[in-house]
C-alpha cells in the first residue's frame, strides 16, 4: 500500500537501470528514447501509485463476490458491506480502544527501536559480546510467548507496561537480527576513514554505522513493525479490559463475527499506518537510494 | 609465451559507432548530457585506445558498445548487427574491477565456466597460465579483500582474457600496476592480440600507453565527451616494450598532449620556474 | 456398523466422560454405531465446525450454539447434558466471603473476553449487586488460579469443572456460590447437529442419543471405571484430574429444574433466553424452540430420571 | 547457544580486525604479539566455544536459585529440577508429540524458504511486482494469525495442513523482507560481468544474486526459523489432538504447570537444534565471510 | 593560488618506522608475511616516496604508519610517539577512494567538519575552493556512483586535503586521472606542501612522478617487502611541471628503473623485435 513512496521511476522499468540478459527490451532503440512531456510524466507517475490500492479495492471486490457467489452464511464470513457498516457503526467504541492499542504499539515499538539496533551493533561488533548475549536472547525468542504471557501477567501486573513489555518481546528479535546483519555488510575498510579522523564510538556509529547499515535494518523495522500490531493484540488477548484485542476477543467469545471482522479491519488499517509511516522514513532517510542509476 | 608472433588475420567484429549520445537522469530531474554525437568505426581486429580527461565519457561509451548502458540516442552496431542487449562474445575490463567478494580470486575467473558452460578443465588451465604469466599463483585462493589494489586488477585482467574473446574492451586495465608489471603486461596483451586478432577498444590515461598499443588513437573532448581528433599510429608490429625516445612516437605522443593542452589550461603556471628547463 | 465422528468441545477429560465411557462399555457398538470421538478447542470453534459443514455431530455449550443459530446457521441441539452453566464466584475460605453480599469492595478476577464475564451482571442482579460495588479485574484464564492464591485478587469468577479443582489440588480452601444455585441457572453443554444430518439420519441420531446418555448414566454411578475407559480412548489424560472433573460436574445434571438426564425442559430454556436476551448474550424476541428439538431423544421410559 | 560455529577467533578480539579510536589496546605493542603457541590455541578456542552453554548453565542455576531464595510456589514457577525430572519421565509421550510438531516446523519453514526468497527478487527486481504483490501479502502479514486462526481452521480442516500453512503465514513474511532487502544491496554494476557472459536469469541468481545476499537473507532465515517453533505450537492451540502445542494447551488447562513448563523446555531445545542447523548452513555456504581479515 | 610560494618551515611531524613486519592471519593456518623488517626514518617535513611491485606491502606499510592496522613486529613512531591507535592529525587518500555511497561528494569532504567538528563555514570555503580547483564543482552534489573513475579519486584527494593535516599519507592518490589532470593535481600538491611544509609518505607506481615530487623515494623489493634502496633527489624546488629529459631528472628514474629489472625480469623478450631501437 504504502510503498507507492519509494517509486518514483516508471512502470515496466525495473531500478536495476540496466536489463537482464534474456529480456527483449523493445524501447531500447534510440528512435523510441524520446523523453516524455511532462505530463504525460506526470499522469504515468499517478497511475502507478494508484496501482496499490487498485490492488486493495479487487481484494475487498473478491472478499464481496465469493461471499455472494458462493453464498457464504454470515456466521462463517461476513460480507465487506456488513463489515464496513459495523466499522462505522462502532466507530467511536472503535477508536477509543484503537487509541489504547496504539499507544502500546507505538510505546512497544519505540523501545524495540531504540534498544534493539544498538545491541545489533554491540553483537555485530563484539563476537564476545554475542557468545554471551546471543544464547539468552535466543532463548527468549524460542519460547511461545502466548504460552508464557499468563505466567508474565501474574508476575508483571495487568497494567500497559506488561502489554509494552510483551510487544517489545515479540518485536525485538527480528529487528535485532536485522541490525546484526545490517552492521555485518558493512565494508569494514571505511572504519579507515572515521578512525583517522578520530571518530568517538558515537559518530562512528552516526556518520558511518547507521546509514551504511540502513536498508537492511529498515528491512527488519518493516518486518518489526508489522509484528507490533499482532502483539499488542496477543498481548491484550490475555488480559485486559481495553484495547482492540479485548474487543476482537470479547467478538469470537460471543460469535459475534462481524465485531470480529470489524477489529481486523480497523487493525488492517492501522498496520497499513505505520507500514505506510516507515516507508515514509525510509524514503526520507535514504535519499542516496532514490538518485537515478541509468 | 615465446617468440612473438606475426599479425593474423582478424577474428574479431568490427564495431561502428554512430552519433551515439547519452544522457543520464533523463526522465528526472537533473538530465545531464556526459556524451554528445560520437561517432567512431572499428575495422574488425583494430586494436583502438580512447584517451579523454577524466570524467569525459569513457566509461560510459564503452558500457554502451558492451550492451551494457542504454544509449539515448544513434545507433551501435557489433559485428553488422545493432546492440540491443548486452553482447557476450567479449571481455571486459572494468574500471572498478568489478570482483566477486565471494569468490576466490581463482573462482572469480572461472566464472566464466561456471555461466557460459565452457568446459572448466580447459578454462583452468588457461586460468593457471594466466595467473602465472601475471604472477599470481600464490594468490589465486586468496579473497579479493586479501589482495593488494594492483593484484586486483590483474584478477580482473585474467578473468578478461581467459575465454580468448573476439572483442575486448579495456577500461583503463593497467591504472593499479606499477611501472614494471605495467610493461610486462602490455607486452602480453600485444603478443595476445597479433596471435588472435581481437577487436581491441582500450580507454587509458596514459598517452604513451595509447600511442604504444594501438593503430588508431581517439581524443575525447572534456564533458560532454565528443571526439576531437582520430590519430592514425602507423608504427611498425611487434613493437618495441619501450619506445622511449624514439622521435616517431614522441611526434605522436606531443601531438596528443598539445590536444590536452588546448582543452584545458594549467593553472598556476605564472611562476616562472613551473616551465620545464 | 455405521461409521460416525463426534466432535468434544474441549480435551478429553472428566467434562466429557460420559462418552468415553460409552465407547468403553460398548453402548455404541451395541447401537451398531462405530464412533470416532475427536477432542476439540473451546466451544466456539466447535458449533462453528458444524455451522459450516465440516462436523455433523458434536458436543459444545448451547448459548455458544445458540448464538450462531440465531444467527441462521442450520443446527439444533437435541439433548442437553449440563442442566446449568457450571459458572460460579469462588473465593478462599480465610477471606472470610460468606455470601455473595460480601463481594462488596473486593478485588474480582474475571477471564478477560469470555462468555462466564458477559454472564456476570445477572449474577449480581441476581443477588442484589452492582458491577460498580466492587473491582472486576480482567486476566487471562490461566492466571486466575495463581491470582487467586497468591491473593492479588479476593475471589475469581470462575467454574466448578476447571477453577475449583484446580485450586483443591493447590489445596486451597474455598467458598463458592454457583450460577445455577444463586439464580442464574442457564442450558449449557449439549449434543447438537447439523440439520442436514438430522433430516437424513433421524435413526441413527436417535439410537447415538440413547447410547450416549446411557453412557452419561453408566459415568454417574462408576465414576473409576469411567475414568479408565477415558484413559483407555485419550492415553495422553491426567485421570487424576478428570477424577476430580467429573465429580464436580455431577450437580449440574439434574440442576436447572430438570427431570431427565440429558433433557431440558421447555421452561428452562424460556427463563434461558430471557436472561441472556437481557445481557445480549441471545439476541431479543429468539423463539426458544429454535434452538432445540426434543423430538430424538428417547422415550422416557428409557431415560434415567433425576431424584427429587 | 549455537553461534560457537560463526566465530573462530579468539576472544576479545573483534572481527573487525581494526580498532575503533578510543579503545585503549594494550596487546598492541609489538612487545606483546608474540604469536600463541598450538595448545595454547587450541585450549582457547575450546573455552570460547564452551562460553554459550556456559551461559545457559548459568541462566537455568539463576532461575533454581530465584525459586528456592524468594520460595516461589511451584504452581507460580517450578523448579529447574522439578521440570527436568518431568520431561525425564514423559519423555516417551513428548518424544512422540515433538515429532509431530517437528515435522510441521520443517514442513512450513521449508515452503516458506522456498517460496519467499524467490518472491523477495521478484519483488526486489520489479517494481511493478512490488507494486501489485506486497499490499495483499502484508495484508497477510498485518491480520492477526491467532485472531484468525480459528476461522481458518474451521475452513480448512484440522489435518496437518492448516498447521503447516499457519506456520507458513507466520514465518514468511520476516524472510520475504530480508529477502527484498538482500537483493536489493547488490552493487548493481555486478550485473554487468553476468549480462556480458550471457548469463539467464537463473544463472544470475545463482551465481551472483543469492551469494551476495545470503548474509542478509540468512539473518531473515533465522528470524523466521525462531517463529517456526512457535507458529507451529500457535496452530496447535487452536486445534489439534497431536503436537507439543496440544500437550501444552493440556498443560495449562489443567494447571498442570510442571508439564508446562517441560513442553517449553522440549520446545526450546528443538529452537536451539534449528538454529544451530541453521548457523552451521550460513557457516558452510558463506566461506569467504570466514577468511581472516587483519 | 598564485605565485608559487618559497619552502617554509616543516610544520609537520616526523615518522620514524622500526624494523616493522607485517603477517596476515598470523594466529590462522594460512599465515602470510606481507612486510619484513622495514625501518625507515622520515623527518618532519619531508616529502618521501614509496615505490615497488604491485603487492610487495606498499599500502600495508602505510596502513600500520597510519595506525589503522596492527602491526607484527617493530615500533613506529609518529611525532615521538609509539603509534597505538590510529593517528588523527592526518590526511590519507586511500588506494580504494573510500568514499561513502550515502553521502553526496561534498558531504563526503564535509565528514571532516561532522566527525572533527571543525567550523563548517571554513571546512566549506576550503572545500569549495578545492573543487573548484580540481574542477569538480559541476559534480559536488553528485552521489559516488554517478561520478566516474577519475572523479571519485579527486574527491578522495579532496577530502585528504581539506583540513590542511601535517602528515600526508597518499596511497596512489592519482592513478586514475588523465595526463593532464594528474600534472595540474602533482603542481598543486607540491605547491601546498611547500607552503605549509606537511610530512608526506607518497605512494606511487610511476617513477617520474616519485622523483619529480619527492626529497627521497624509497624502492621497495617484491613481496616480502624489504626497502632496498633509498634514493635522495637533489633537485631544486619548486621543479618544473614537465621534467621530461633534463638528465639529472632521467638518472634518477632510470637508477630506479634498473632496479625494477633487477628485481623482475620480464618474460618474452626473448624476441629480438622487442628490444627498443
Ligand atoms: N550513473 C550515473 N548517473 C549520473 N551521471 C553519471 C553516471 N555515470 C557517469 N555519470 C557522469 O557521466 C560523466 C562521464 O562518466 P564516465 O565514467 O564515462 O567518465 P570517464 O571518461 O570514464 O572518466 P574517468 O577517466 O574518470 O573514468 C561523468 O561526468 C559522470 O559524472
Ligand atoms: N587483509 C589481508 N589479508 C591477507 N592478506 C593481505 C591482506 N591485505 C593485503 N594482503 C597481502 O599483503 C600483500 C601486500 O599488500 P598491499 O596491499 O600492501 O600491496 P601494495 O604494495 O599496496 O600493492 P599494490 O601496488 O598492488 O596496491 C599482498 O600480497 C596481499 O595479498
Ligand atoms: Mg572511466
Ligand atoms: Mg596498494
Amino acid at each position: 500500500m504504502a510503498s507507492n513512496l519509494t517509486s518514483n521511476s516508471a512502470p515496466g522499468l525495473d531500478r536495476r537501470g540496466n536489463w537482464e540478459a534474456p529480456l527483449p527490451a523493445p524501447s531500447f532503440e534510440a528512435s523510441g528514447r524520446r523523453p516524455r512531456s511532462k505530463t504525460a510524466r506526470t499522469l504515468r507517475r499517478i497511475g502507478w501509485n494508484l496501482l496499490p490500492p487498485l490492488t486493495f479495492a479487487a481484494i475487498v471486490a473478491l472478499w464481496a463476490l465469493a461471499v455472494k457467489l458462493f453464498s457464504i452464511p454470515a456466521y462463517l464470513l461476513p460480507g465487506p458491506g456488513a463489515v464496513f457498516s459495523r466499522v462505522v457503526a462502532d466507530a467511536p467504541m472503535l477508536w477509543d480502544h484503537s487509541l489504547v492499542t496504539l499507544t502500546e504499539i507505538l510505546l512497544g515499538f519505540g523501545l524495540t527501536v531504540v534498544t534493539a539496533i544498538p545491541l545489533g551493533l554491540l553483537i555485530a561488533l563484539s563476537l564476545f559480546a554475542k557468545q554471551i548475549l546471543y544464547p539468552p536472547i535466543m532463548l527468549l525468542q524460542l519460547v511461545p510467548k502466548i504460552a508464557v504471557a499468563p505466567l508474565f501477567l501474574v508476575w508483571l501486573g495487568f497494567g500497559m507496561e506488561s502489554k509494552v513489555l510483551l510487544t517489545v518481546l515479540m518485536t525485538f528479535f527480528p529487528l535485532l537480527l536485522a541490525s546484526i546483519s545490517g552492521f555485518q555488510i558493512l565494508d569494514t575498510r571505511l572504519l579507515y576513514l572515521t578512525q583517522s579522523m578520530g571518530a568517538t564510538r558515537w559518530q562512528t556509529f552516526r556518520y558511518l554505522r547507521v546509514p551504511a547499515a540502513l536498508p537492511v535494518i529498515f528491512s527488519g523495522i518493516k518486518t518489526s513493525a508489522t509484528i507490533a500490531a499482532t502483539a499488542a493484540i496477543v498481548a491484550e488477548f490475555v488480559g485486559a479490559n481495553k484495547g482492540l484485542g479485548y474487543v476482537l476477543l470479547r467478538g469470537t467469545s460471543t460469535m459475534d463475527i462481524e465485531l470480529t471482522f470489524a477489529v481486523l479491519v480497523v487493525l488492517t488499517f492501522i498496520g497499513i499506518l505505520i507500514n505506510y509511516a516507515v516507508e515514509f522514513s525510509e524514503w526520507a532517510m535514504t535519499p542516496w537510494q532514490r538518485a537515478n542509476n541509468s | 609465451m615465446s617468440a612473438v608472433p606475426q599479425p593474423q588475420a582478424p577474428t574479431g567484429a568490427g564495431i561502428a559507432i554512430r552519433k551515439v549520445s547519452k544522457t543520464f537522469d533523463e526522465e528526472g530531474d537533473h538530465p545531464f548530457l556526459a556524451l554528445k554525437e560520437v561517432t567512431v568505426d572499428i575495422a574488425a581486429g583494430e586494436f583502438i585506445s580512447v584517451v579523454g580527461a577524466s570524467g569525459c565519457g569513457k566509461s560510459t561509451l564503452m558500457l554502451m558498445v558492451a550492451g551494457l548502458l542504454k544509449r539515448s540516442h544513434g545507433d551501435i552496431l557489433v559485428g553488422g548487427a545493432s546492440v540491443t542487449r548486452p553482447i557476450t562474445d567479449v571481455g571486459i575490463a572494468f574500471q572498478d574491477h568489478l570482483l566477486l567478494e565471494f569468490r576466490t580470486a581463482f573462482d572469480n575467473v572461472m566464472l566464466h565456466s561456471d555461466i557460459r558452460g565452457l568446459p572448466r578443465k580447459q578454462v583452468e588451465a588457461r586460468a593457471k597460465e594466466l595467473f602465472e604469466q601475471l604472477r599470481l599463483t600464490h594468490a589465486m585462493h586468496k579473497y579479493p579483500r586479501q589482495l593488494s589494489g594492483g593484484m586486483r586488477q590483474r584478477v580482473s585482467l585474467i578473468r578478461t582474457l581467459v575465454h580468448d574473446p573476439s572483442v575486448l574492451l579495456m577500461d583503463e586495465p593497467f591504472g593499479a600496476l606499477d611501472a614494471l608489471t605495467r610493461l610486462q603486461v602490455r607486452m602480453d596483451l600485444e603478443t595476445l592480440w597479433l596471435r588472435r586478432r581481437p577487436t581491441v577498444l582500450f580507454i587509458t590515461h596514459s598517452v604513451e600507453e595509447a600511442v604504444g598499443l594501438s593503430d588508431r588513437v581517439l581524443v575525447m573532448s572534456p564533458s560532454p565527451g565528443e571526439v576531437v581528433e582520430e590519430l592514425r599510429v602507423e608504427l611498425p608490429r611487434p613493437r618495441p616494450i619501450v619506445l622511449g625516445d624514439a622521435p616517431e612516437f614522441s611526434a605522436y605522443v606531443d601531438r596528443i598532449h598539445r590536444h590536452f593542452e588546448r582543452m584545458g589550461v594549467l593553472h598556476g603556471l605564472d611562476a616562472p620556474e613551473r616551465v620545464a628547463p | 456398523q455405521t461409521k460416525l465422528t463426534f466432535q468434544l468441545n474441549w480435551v478429553a477429560g472428566g467434562a466429557n466422560a460420559g462418552f468415553a465411557a460409552a465407547v468403553g462399555e460398548g453402548y455404541y457398538k451395541d447401537a451398531g454405531l462405530d464412533v470416532t470421538v475427536l477432542q476439540g478447542n473451546g466451544s466456539g470453534n466447535t458449533a462453528q465446525l458444524v455451522a459450516s459443514g465440516r462436523s455433523q455431530l458434536a458436543y459444545a455449550d448451547a448459548v455458544t450454539v445458540s448464538q450462531l443459530i440465531a444467527k441462521g446457521a442450520p443446527m439444533k441441539i437435541v439433548s442437553t447434558v449440563y442442566q446449568s452453566n457450571p459458572n460460579q464466584v469462588s473465593a478462599l475460605k480465610k477471606t472470610n466471603i460468606r455470601s455473595p453480599k460480601d463481594l462488596v469492595g473486593k478485588k474480582v478476577g474475571v477471564p478477560s473476553g469470555s462468555s462466564q464475564t458477559t454472564m456476570l451482571p445477572l449474577f449480581f442482579k441476581a443477588n442484589g449487586l452492582k458491577e460498580a460495588d466492587m473491582t472486576l479485574i480482567n486476566m487471562p484464564p490461566t492466571s486466575m488460579v495463581p491470582s487467586l492464591l497468591q491473593g492479588q485478587v479476593d475471589a475469581i469468577l470462575g467454574s466448578m469443572d476447571a477453577y475449583q479443582i484446580q485450586l483443591e489440588q493447590q489445596g486451597a480452601q474455598t467458598d463458592n456460590y454457583r450460577f445455577a444455585d444463586y439464580g442464574v441457572p442457564t442450558v449449557s453443554t449439549s449434543i447438537f447437529a447439523s440439520e442436514a444430518f438430522i433430516k437424513e439420519n433421524p435413526d441413527v441420531l436417535r439410537r447415538f442419543i440413547a447410547a450416549s446418555l446411557k453412557g452419561w448414566s453408566f459415568a454417574l454411578d462408576n465414576p473409576a471405571k469411567t475414568i479408565q475407559h477415558v484413559k483407555a480412548v485419550f492415553p495422553d489424560v491426567n485421570e487424576k484430574v478428570a477424577a476430580a472433573e467429573l465429580a464436580a460436574i455431577t450437580p449440574l445434571f439434574c440442576s436447572g429444574g430438570a427431570q431427565y438426564i440429558g433433557k431440558a425442559e421447555d421452561a428452562h430454556w424460556t427463563r434461558t433466553q430471557a436472561l441472556l436476551s437481557e445481557v445480549k448474550l441471545l439476541p431479543e424476541g429468539q423463539d426458544p424452540k429454535s434452538y432445540y428439538t426434543n423430538d430424538y431423544l428417547p422415550p422416557a421410559a428409557q431415560m434415567r430420571a433425576c431424584k427429587r
